[in-house]
């Protein structure tokens, strides 16, 4: 199920129209919804497993996917990311740029107001993205939301967001799970009040938040899209083992998987009363190779190392098949800007010519660092050595601790697996990652042309020439090969079949659990 | 061959152990070259396969033969337990002897650690350990036996305190015995049965420590075939294939009741109570 | 007239490792109402399979050959479990040798009496415990309520011992059977003890079968006596004739390796019986005894002797010249008397334990004081013997740690003309010339180091011996103790209990010293083999001039050896005389009681009862005045719990600690009255 | 005589918790990694980190650190959570009342069971129902907690069965029957062990106690069999259990943490796991000295049990 590319106007990238956000609000038939096509039903309690913590509640310091999960259900945001990965209207009505794309205008929408009462303004929205970009907040989005100089309330429902360059991609990133509106007031006074209540204005709001165990939202009546949300709670709980996860929604115990593993995803098909749902995206698995040290400063080697893995194999022992194979280039077809990557078969004599021509006749003898979580990781890492041993890489697969690799491997070491979600856009993606001056630019391939591809494509608002610009870079990346990416995971997740309205976003941590409702022969909860 | 070998043969569960252990000592000498493939080589087409006439104990996710998997992580996995009670045993026993004989303060300060040290649950310990240490089977080593000491320290004493009291000790002390004599021709010998007796228990336990901290990531890594790590690896497939969790299961299981069964035996051998 | 108890041509065996265990072979024995029979016999002779056969209570390995055992008639080997208990407690009771672990220590003393009322004569919960009371008073237990509260730890052992009694006698039964009541008790308690089954059982009538291994008990108070020797009943019959005419070997040496005060002619030497008994695993096919006898004869080997005789049957071919064998008997070894140079005198020795609590250091008391040795004054002459006696407790081990230095000690020592300060003082010439010899050679030998290494030590460390040399002297100590030289590659659990002292001998005098320190050495032993050990060490010290500490619980024992006997009560001297006219006053009352509670193997003899009140006094706080004054039968008054009581000099090698008048003291009757034969 | 041995054990309790506490401190001081670092996590700028570790002390000497620390104990506060940004002691304790109820149920259980059965071994010493009990207990203690609890989710929690739930907790309030059966499993998996291992305890005790001369008495004395298993041999035999038991505990402990992780139960272990994850040292202390001083308190109450049931020992 690939998405097919929108060819957007300039004008409906820079402002959000009215017409649009009505689209949205109907709900765009996003992947995996294509079923759920009766009318929306209220009612119920909707009961969704995850196996990662919610430490916080605090939006703007969000960093997984359970996480943004809460982010949403308390939270909303001046957009949102639709299925194309296209900002939509939310808080904001509309909103328009100045020719360079320098300056953006948000409306907000009249009349929404907080669960605990207030009014949500101008004022607040600018706190916000002002909050987020505080060092002292320690906001994981804070490199992430764009190149924001200031954002300011111009009256109480317009706000101006003054960027440091022209910035096309900006209400997308509004979109950006950390910048949801809080009241100013509580910004101002300690960002930590956020930690353990609820200050949102989100489609429901908080009952309970119990951090080891669950979490329960209850429908917020003034929600500004009329008519949702649809159940009368949502539950978050907290499955940490994956098979007792699987075993609940089995059971019936639990309505919705956020997030399903490979391993399980085959048995949850299996299940009766149940439906395995998979979506592509650009989540990949990214082999760090330190570009500024040996061996791997030889482009030759980076290059021997790709032609040795058989990527089809790769999908199948890691991911079970769920997945598509991927040459390196880590933007996937669901980027609106993805060029075609050729792919290419796996040559073993070719990377053992390689890497003697790089000086490494007999062999070369490296250490690949892989991070006990997800599993995926070291899973490809054991791939990996056993798959370039031929081609004359003999590879020491070393697991670590997640955190240990956090501390010491990440950005560090010179030979380690990384992973990635699917980012909104391209820039994000980039400037994440792989430009000179990118905050995670762990290969340090620092190579301007790219970062120059990279810069001109963030203010160039024409599509098509965006379009020619960002192939170049990835035409670059293919060529140089400052990373190995093997694959694209696929998004997994399970639903009971009575669960309506439930899609798999591609960029992994958006939800909507408000447009979902529960259908014929779901179970009565309190 | 000595008097308390042909007891612990004699007794049931004695060779029962013997048995099992000796099948263990088989596994951990020759193991890797009795594997019929090599433990890392991948067989895509034939991932999840159950037992079969190619592959006796079927195959893991990437195809890997099992039991070739097994026979190469069996040493590993026995070593784990044994070098982990060795070490931690000869430090405790060390830490023990001394203590009791010194007696006094001495022995009340190092008793008083030692309580300190017990007073946090085994497997917590070291897991915090291995969490500072950083996952590997070498600290996990040490990390176990860092755990088992204070409790053989506590035994040592305890031992060396009831054999410091019986009289031929007294009577190395009448006859003007120097104390290291005492200590290591007197008090160790008798000390050293109960020693033996409670590390060839621990052994199981250590065993299974590790094991555990395998499955929690925190022992022995990928691609590794430890057993206690196959089974944290084999535990999203077992649906599809339980004989990789029953594998290496019964692997554990075998080790850990052949040392439990040999414990029980030598001390019931060693214990002239019972023994006459 | 039926039987109490009638045990017909019992066979029972052990299932043991390399094969059966016949520990009784083809016993009879017979029990009439109202009568008292005692079973004599070693450990190892079958007499508590046979005790506990009679009430069918036997180890799970144990399997009955044949036989019957009939309780007044009926057959309680085919006894339904159920039937059993019905006899069990009710028609049989039972008393155990150590009364310590035979109750129940997590249950008051009251329950454990008043369950068995409730279970056989079906009293309620009221009437059991009037009823146990009143057996607890008819045990001669003072205060019945305040026991019956107790739990076993907190009352004394003859107190435990009387309980028993109480439970054995509570369901008026047909049969007692008495396994060692007294074994484990103070030599004065056992008498108290014995007094009162006596005494029940002729105010009862109950059949008794009590087993023991002290023919001097049997003859206070059996009617009939059968000897029992691995696994089969040597000699059997009226308890006088046969103490008086032994018609079997066994029998006869027996009572000769007993120490008697009444054969005081035959002092320092006992018969001791050569090798050992039989392995029951396969059984000799003569006599039993035919390895150990003096007169054995090649028929004696071929074919088991019957059990024969009109009211003395005997088990032995040549029963008609048993009484008349002299058993080979050396003669008597000159005693060397006392009153020789002082080799090692000591003054004022006091050795106290301090434990302070927690608690007494919070409030800077001194904490409890006890002092195991208090001011004693003891010399020992070069080459003679001195018994230290006295219950246990009393402190004479620790006295005799204190000399080897193992405890820290108060006074003032004079080894060989030389002062010694304190414990600390005490250099390696000190204690090579002053050896200890342990009660238990269990706990004094190194069980992991074998018989040669053990020896080995004093000899490289005092003589710096080594290689062949070393070998040679292991060998001829093996020798000097009547080992074989092939012992010395064995570890300890290869040898016998006598084995195992021999060697603990041989290390002490391997050291050459001029005084061994014998504490209890034989107290864990057959009489047999006491026999022998002490034989040993007569010899040795005959042959080395070595002066002996003979430490016993055991009075009898030691006047049978020693030169000189010191009496000692909680910590302190009571008296101290020559061995020699023991039997003569005065007496300190403590020594009196002592005496009188020793029981002789000899017919017709018998002591005057002296009896002390209650229990031994902690140590940790001792009766002030004189120490004794609490149990004392001669207690003057006051004056006795005032002040310490004076010494008296008798004469000259004899002092009484005491406050009555030495006439007064010797004013007393003899102990050993002499019934008409 | 009792209260200075109450006093005595409360003061070692009172060292020995107070060498734990430096020894927990100590482990976690060695962590890699900067404190601030973990709290701000991957994100944070150099300035922001420097900023935090002055303002959470972390440049004071470690003597400093500790005693503010072990001060701060004392007084109750023990420091906020550096991923839940909330106090820790609360969590903590909360955590350790569920675990409270797991282990708790999980030892009634098991001592409902094991003595039972171990009672049976042992009367029916070497037939084959002692066989039979003795085959189970070896395979019990040999197999590690996170095997059975795999094993039980696997094979229990399924539609067809539909009784078990796959995990979490539910309050009291939610019912009795809804509270336990999420008890059941994670019950389930840490009695096996634990059953076990009192049963072998059990057994041996009361092969040994048999074997007592005043069992001997209590047959002798004609009574019932019933009241010389119960009243005399099982009294008697259950006091080294008590002890085990206590020790017991400690095992419990480690099983928790892996069980609770397994059926997703908020208890103790699993907090301490997760703050072992994410290096959460305030969390990480508080939840290791809590757990520390339960199995220290447990050990001083069987002690104190066993005391006041064996009189023995006092007299001793």
């Amino acid at each position: 199920m690939s998405q097919k590319l929108l060819p957007l106007s300039r004008r409906r990238l820079l402002q959000g129209a009215l017409a649009g956000a009505g689209i949205a609000a109907g709900g765009l038939p996003l992947a995996g919804a294509a079923s759920a096509q009766q009318a929306p039903r209220r009612g119920g309690v909707l009961r969704v497993s995850v196996t990662q913590r919610v430490a916080t509640l605090n939006p703007l310091r969000h960093i997984n996917n359970p996480e943004y999960m809460a982010s949403e259900l308390l939270y909303s945001g001046l957009t949102m990311l639709g299925a194309s990965m296209n900002a939509e209207p939310d808080l904001a009505e509309r909103w328009e740029a100045n020719a360079e794309a320098t300056e953006f205008t948000f409306h907000l929408r009249r009349g929404v107001k907080f669960h605990h009462g207030p009014e949500v303004t101008a004022a607040d929205a600018a706190a916000t993205i002002m909050a987020v970009l505080d060092p002292k907040t320690a906001s994981p989005g804070q490199k992430n939301i764009g190149p924001i100089k200031e954002a300011k309330a111009v009256d109480s429902h317009t706000l101006k967001v003054v960027l440091t360059g022209p910035f096309a991609d900006l209400p997308v990133n509004m979109a950006h799970p950390n910048v949801r509106v809080a009241p100013a007031e509580i910004l101002a006074r300690d960002v930590r009040l956020l930690d353990n209540a609820d200050h949102g204005c989100g489609p429901f709001k908080l009952v309970r938040f119990e951090s080891d165990r669950a979490l329960r939202v209850e429908r917020y009546d003034g929600y500004h899209f009329p008519g949702r949300p649809y159940v009368d709670a949502v539950e978050q709980i907290l499955y940490p083992d994956v098979a007792a996860e699987t075993a609940a929604i089995i059971n019936g115990e639990t309505d919705i998987v956020l997030s399903g593993q490979p391993a399980e995803w085959d048995r949850i098909g299996k299940a009766t009363g149940v439906v395995a749902a998979r979506a592509q995206s650009g989540r990949f698995h990214n082999v760090v190779m330190r570009c500024d040290a040996p061996p791997f400063n030889d482009a030759r080697v980076r290059r021997a190392l790709a032609l040795s893995l058989d990527r089809e194999a790769i999908v199948q022992l890691v991911l079970e098949g769920l997945g598509r194979p991927a040459y390196d280039n880590p933007v996937s077809p669901e980027y609106r800007f993805a060029a075609a990557t050729p792919p290419f078969k796996r040559d073993v004599a070719q990377a053992k010519r390689l890497l003697a021509q790089a000086g490494h006749p007999n062999g070369l003898k490296i250490t690949l660092q892989c991070a006990n979580r997800p599993t995926t990781r070291t899973a490809l890492g054991v791939a990996m050595r056993e798959m370039a041993r031929p081609a004359g890489f003999d590879i020491d697969v070393q697991t670590i601790p997640y955190d240990t690799y956090i501390a010491n491997v990440w950005r560090k070491a010179n030979f380690y697996i990384g992973s990635f979600n699917t980012q909104a856009t391209e820039d994000a993606l980039y400037t994440l990652l792989f430009t000179s001056d990118a905050p995670w630019n762990d290969s340090q391939w620092n190579n301007k042309r790219f970062d120059e591809l990279v810069y001109q494509g963030r203010r160039t608002i024409d599509p098509a020439k965006r379009k020619e610009l960002y192939a170049g870079a990835q035409k670059l990346m293919t060529d140089e090969l400052p990373y190995l990416i093997p694959f694209f995971e696929d998004l997994l997740s399970a639903r009971r079949t009575y669960v309506q309205g439930h899609t798999l976003h591609p960029r992994g941590g958006v939800f909507f659990m408000d447009r979902v409702w529960l259908g014929d022969g779901a179970p009565k909860r309190a | 061959m000595p008097d308390w070998l042909r007891r612990l043969l004699a007794h049931p569960s004695g060779s029962v152990g013997c048995l099992l252990l000796a099948v263990a000592l088989v596994l951990a000498v020759a193991g890797p070259s009795l594997a019929p493939f090599d433990p890392e080589t991948f067989h895509p087409r034939r991932r999840f396969e159950g037992p079969g006439l190619e592959f006796w104990l079927g195959t893991d996710q990437f195809g890997r033969d099992l039991l070739s998997r097994l026979l190469h992580g069996a040493r590993s996995t026995i070593l784990f337990g044994v070098i982990a009670t060795a070490i931690g045993t000869s430090l405790g026993a060390a830490v023990g002897l001394a203590s009791g004989y010194a007696g006094g303060l001495i022995d009340e300060a190092v008793m008083r650690i030692m309580d300190a040290l017990l007073a946090i649950p085994s497997l917590l310990f070291s897991l915090l350990i291995v969490t500072v240490l950083g996952g590997s089977t070498v600290n996990a080593v040490a990390a176990v036996a860092v755990t088992i000491a204070p409790g053989m320290a506590r035994i040592a004493r305890s031992v060396t305190l009831s054999v410091k009291s019986r009289d031929f000790v007294a009577a190395a002390v009448a006859r003007g015995e120097s104390h290291a004599f005492t200590m290591f021709r007197e008090v160790l010998p008798n000390v050293a049965a109960a020693v033996v007796v409670e590390a060839s228990i621990r052994v199981a336990f250590a065993t299974m420590v590790g094991a555990t901290l395998s499955y929690l990531g925190l022992g022995a890594q990928p691609p590794a075939s430890d057993w206690g790590l196959l089974i944290a690896e084999a535990r999203p497939h077992m649906l599809r294939n339980a004989w990789l969790v029953i594998g290496p299961g019964l692997g554990i299981a075998t080790i850990t009741i052949g040392f439990n069964l040999f414990g029980d035996a030598l001390r019931d051998a060693l214990n002239p109570r019972v023994g006459r | 007239m039926t039987p109490a108890l009638a045990i017909e041509r019992l066979s029972v065996g052990y299932r043991v490792r390399g094969g059966t265990l016949q520990a009784l072979r083809d016993v009879s024995l017979t029990i009439a109402p109202g009568e008292v029979v005692g079973l004599v016999g070693e450990s190892g002779s079958g007499k508590s399979t046979l005790a506990y056969a009679a009430v069918r209570y036997l180890a799970a390995n144990a399997a009955i050959g044949a036989g019957r055992v009939l309780l007044a008639g009926e057959d309680l080997l085919e006894a339904t479990p159920q039937a059993l208990r019905q006899i069990r407690g009710r028609r049989i009771g039972m008393v155990y040798q150590d009364p310590g672990t035979a109750l129940n220590p997590s249950l008051r003393l009251g329950e454990q009496v008043a369950e068995l009322l409730r279970t056989h004569l079906g009293l309620d919960a009221r009437a059991a415990e009037a009823r146990t009371a009143e057996l607890l008073r008819m045990v001669a237990l003072p205060d019945p309520q305040f026991i019956m509260r107790r739990y076993p730890h907190e009352v004394s052992g003859g107190e435990k011992q009387r309980v028993l009694i109480a439970m054995a006698f509570a369901c008026d039964p047909d049969l007692l059977v008495l396994d060692e009541p007294t074994t484990a008790l103070d030599a004065t308690t056992a008498a108290g003890i014995l007094d009162l089954i006596r005494a029940l059982q002729q105010r009862t009538g109950v059949a008794v079968l009590y087993i023991t291994h002290d023919l001097g008990i049997v003859a206070e108070i059996a009617q009939r006596l059968a000897v029992i020797y691995a696994g089969t009943i040597v000699e059997e019959g009226p308890t006088e004739a046969v103490l008086r005419r032994p018609r079997h070997f066994y029998t006869r040496m027996l009572l000769a390796s007993l120490p008697n005060p009444a054969r005081i002619a035959e002092r320092r030497r006992l018969v001791s019986f050569p090798g050992l008994p039989p392995d029951l695993r396969a059984p000799p096919a003569g006599c039993v005894f035919a390895d150990r006898c003096p007169a054995v004869e090649a028929a004696c080997r071929t074919a088991p002797p019957v059990l024969a005789g009109d009211a003395q049957k005997s088990a032995c071919r040549r029963a008609d010249i048993v009484a008349a064998s002299d058993l080979g008997v050396r003669p008597v070894a000159a005693a060397n008397g006392g009153g020789g140079e002082a080799l090692l005198r000591a003054e004022g020795i006091t050795v106290e334990y301090r434990r302070i609590g927690i608690l007494d250091r919070l409030r800077g008391r001194p904490g409890d004081r006890v002092s195991a040795v208090s001011d004693v004054d003891l010399v020992l002459a070069r080459g003679e013997t001195v018994g230290l006696v006295g219950e246990s407790g009393c402190g004479k081990s620790t006295l005799a740690r204190a000399l080897s230095g193992l405890v820290a000690w108060q006074g003032r020592l004079v080894f060989d003309g030389r002062p010694i300060a304190a414990a600390a003082a005490m250099d390696r010439a000190y204690r090579r010339r002053v050896q200890l010899v342990f009660q238990n050679p269990d706990q004094s030998l190194n069980p992991r180091m074998r018989i040669g290494t053990i020896l080995s030590r004093p000899l490289r460390l005092y003589h710096a011996l080594s290689g062949k040399a070393l070998a040679r002297e292991i060998a001829a100590w093996l020798d000097r103790v009547r080992l074989p030289e092939s012992y010395a590659r064995r570890h300890p659990h290869e040898l016998s209990g006598g084995e195992k002292q021999r060697v603990a001998i041989a290390r002490a005098f391997a050291a050459d010293p001029a005084v061994v320190l014998c504490d209890e050495i034989t107290s864990g032993l057959d009489v047999s083999i006491q026999a022998a050990i002490l034989n040993l060490l007569m010899d040795l010290q005959a042959a080395r001039g070595t002066t002996l500490l003979l430490i016993s619980h055991d009075l009898n024992m030691v006047q049978h050896f020693a030169d000189r006997i010191a009496v000692m009560y909680l910590g302190k001297l009571v008296e101290l005389r020559p061995a020699y006219g023991m039997a003569r006053p005065p007496f300190h009352p403590y020594s009196e009681a002592l005496l009188a509670a020793v029981p002789v193997a000899e017919p017709g003899l018998h002591a005057r009862a002296v009896r002390l009140h209650g229990p031994l006094p902690s140590p940790k706080n001792p009766p002030a005045g004189c120490r004794f004054h609490s149990r004392c039968p001669r207690k003057l008054g006051a004056v006795c719990e005032a002040a310490p009581p004076p010494v008296r000099t008798a004469e000259d090698d004899h002092w009484i600690r005491c406050q009555i008048p030495l006439g007064e003291l010797a004013a007393v009757p003899p102990i050993w009255q002499r019934e008409p034969a | 005589m009792t209260l200075s041995y109450l006093v005595r054990r409360l003061g070692s309790i009172v060292v020995t918790m107070l060498l734990v506490s430096f020894v927990v401190f100590a482990i976690t001081q060695i962590l890699p990694g900067n404190a601030a670092t973990m709290i701000l996590g991957e994100f944070a700028t150099a300035e922001a980190i420097e900023n935090l570790s002055r303002q959470l002390g972390l440049d004071a000497p470690w003597y400093v650190q500790y005693l503010r620390w072990l001060g701060g104990v004392m007084s109750g506060d023990w420091g906020m959570s550096m991923t839940l940004s909330r106090p820790v002691l609360p969590e903590v304790l909360a955590a350790l009342g569920r675990s409270g109820v797991l282990a708790g149920l999980s030892l009634a259980v098991v001592t409902a069971i094991a003595v039972p059965l171990g009672v049976w071994a042992a009367v029916r010493q070497g037939r084959p129902a002692d066989m039979a009990i003795g085959g189970f207990s070896y395979l019990g203690i040999s197999l590690p907690e996170f095997v059975t609890a795999t094993l039980l989710l696997v094979f229990l929690v399924r539609p067809e069965i539909g009784i078990f739930p796959a995990g979490g907790y539910q309050p009291l309030a939610a019912g009795l029957g809804t509270f336990l059966i999420h008890l059941a499993l994670p019950v389930t998996a840490l009695a096996i062990v634990l059953t076990a291992h009192i049963v072998r305890q059990t057994r041996s005790e009361m092969v040994d106690v048999l074997q007592a001369e005043f069992v001997r008495t209590a047959t002798l004395k004609g009574l019932p069999r019933r009241t010389v298993l119960f009243k005399h041999a099982l009294r008697n035999a259950l006091l080294p259990t008590v002890t085990v038991l206590a020790l017991d505990v400690g095992y419990l402990i480690g099983g928790v943490l892996v069980v609770e992780d397994i059926f997703a139960y908020p208890g103790l272990g699993r907090l301490l796991m997760f703050a072992m994850q994410n290096r959460d040292l305030p969390m990480l202390q508080a939840g290791t000295l809590v757990m520390a001083a339960v199995y220290a308190m447990t050990n001083l109450a069987s002690d104190l049990v066993y005391g006041v049931l064996d009189r023995r020992i006092q007299h001793a």
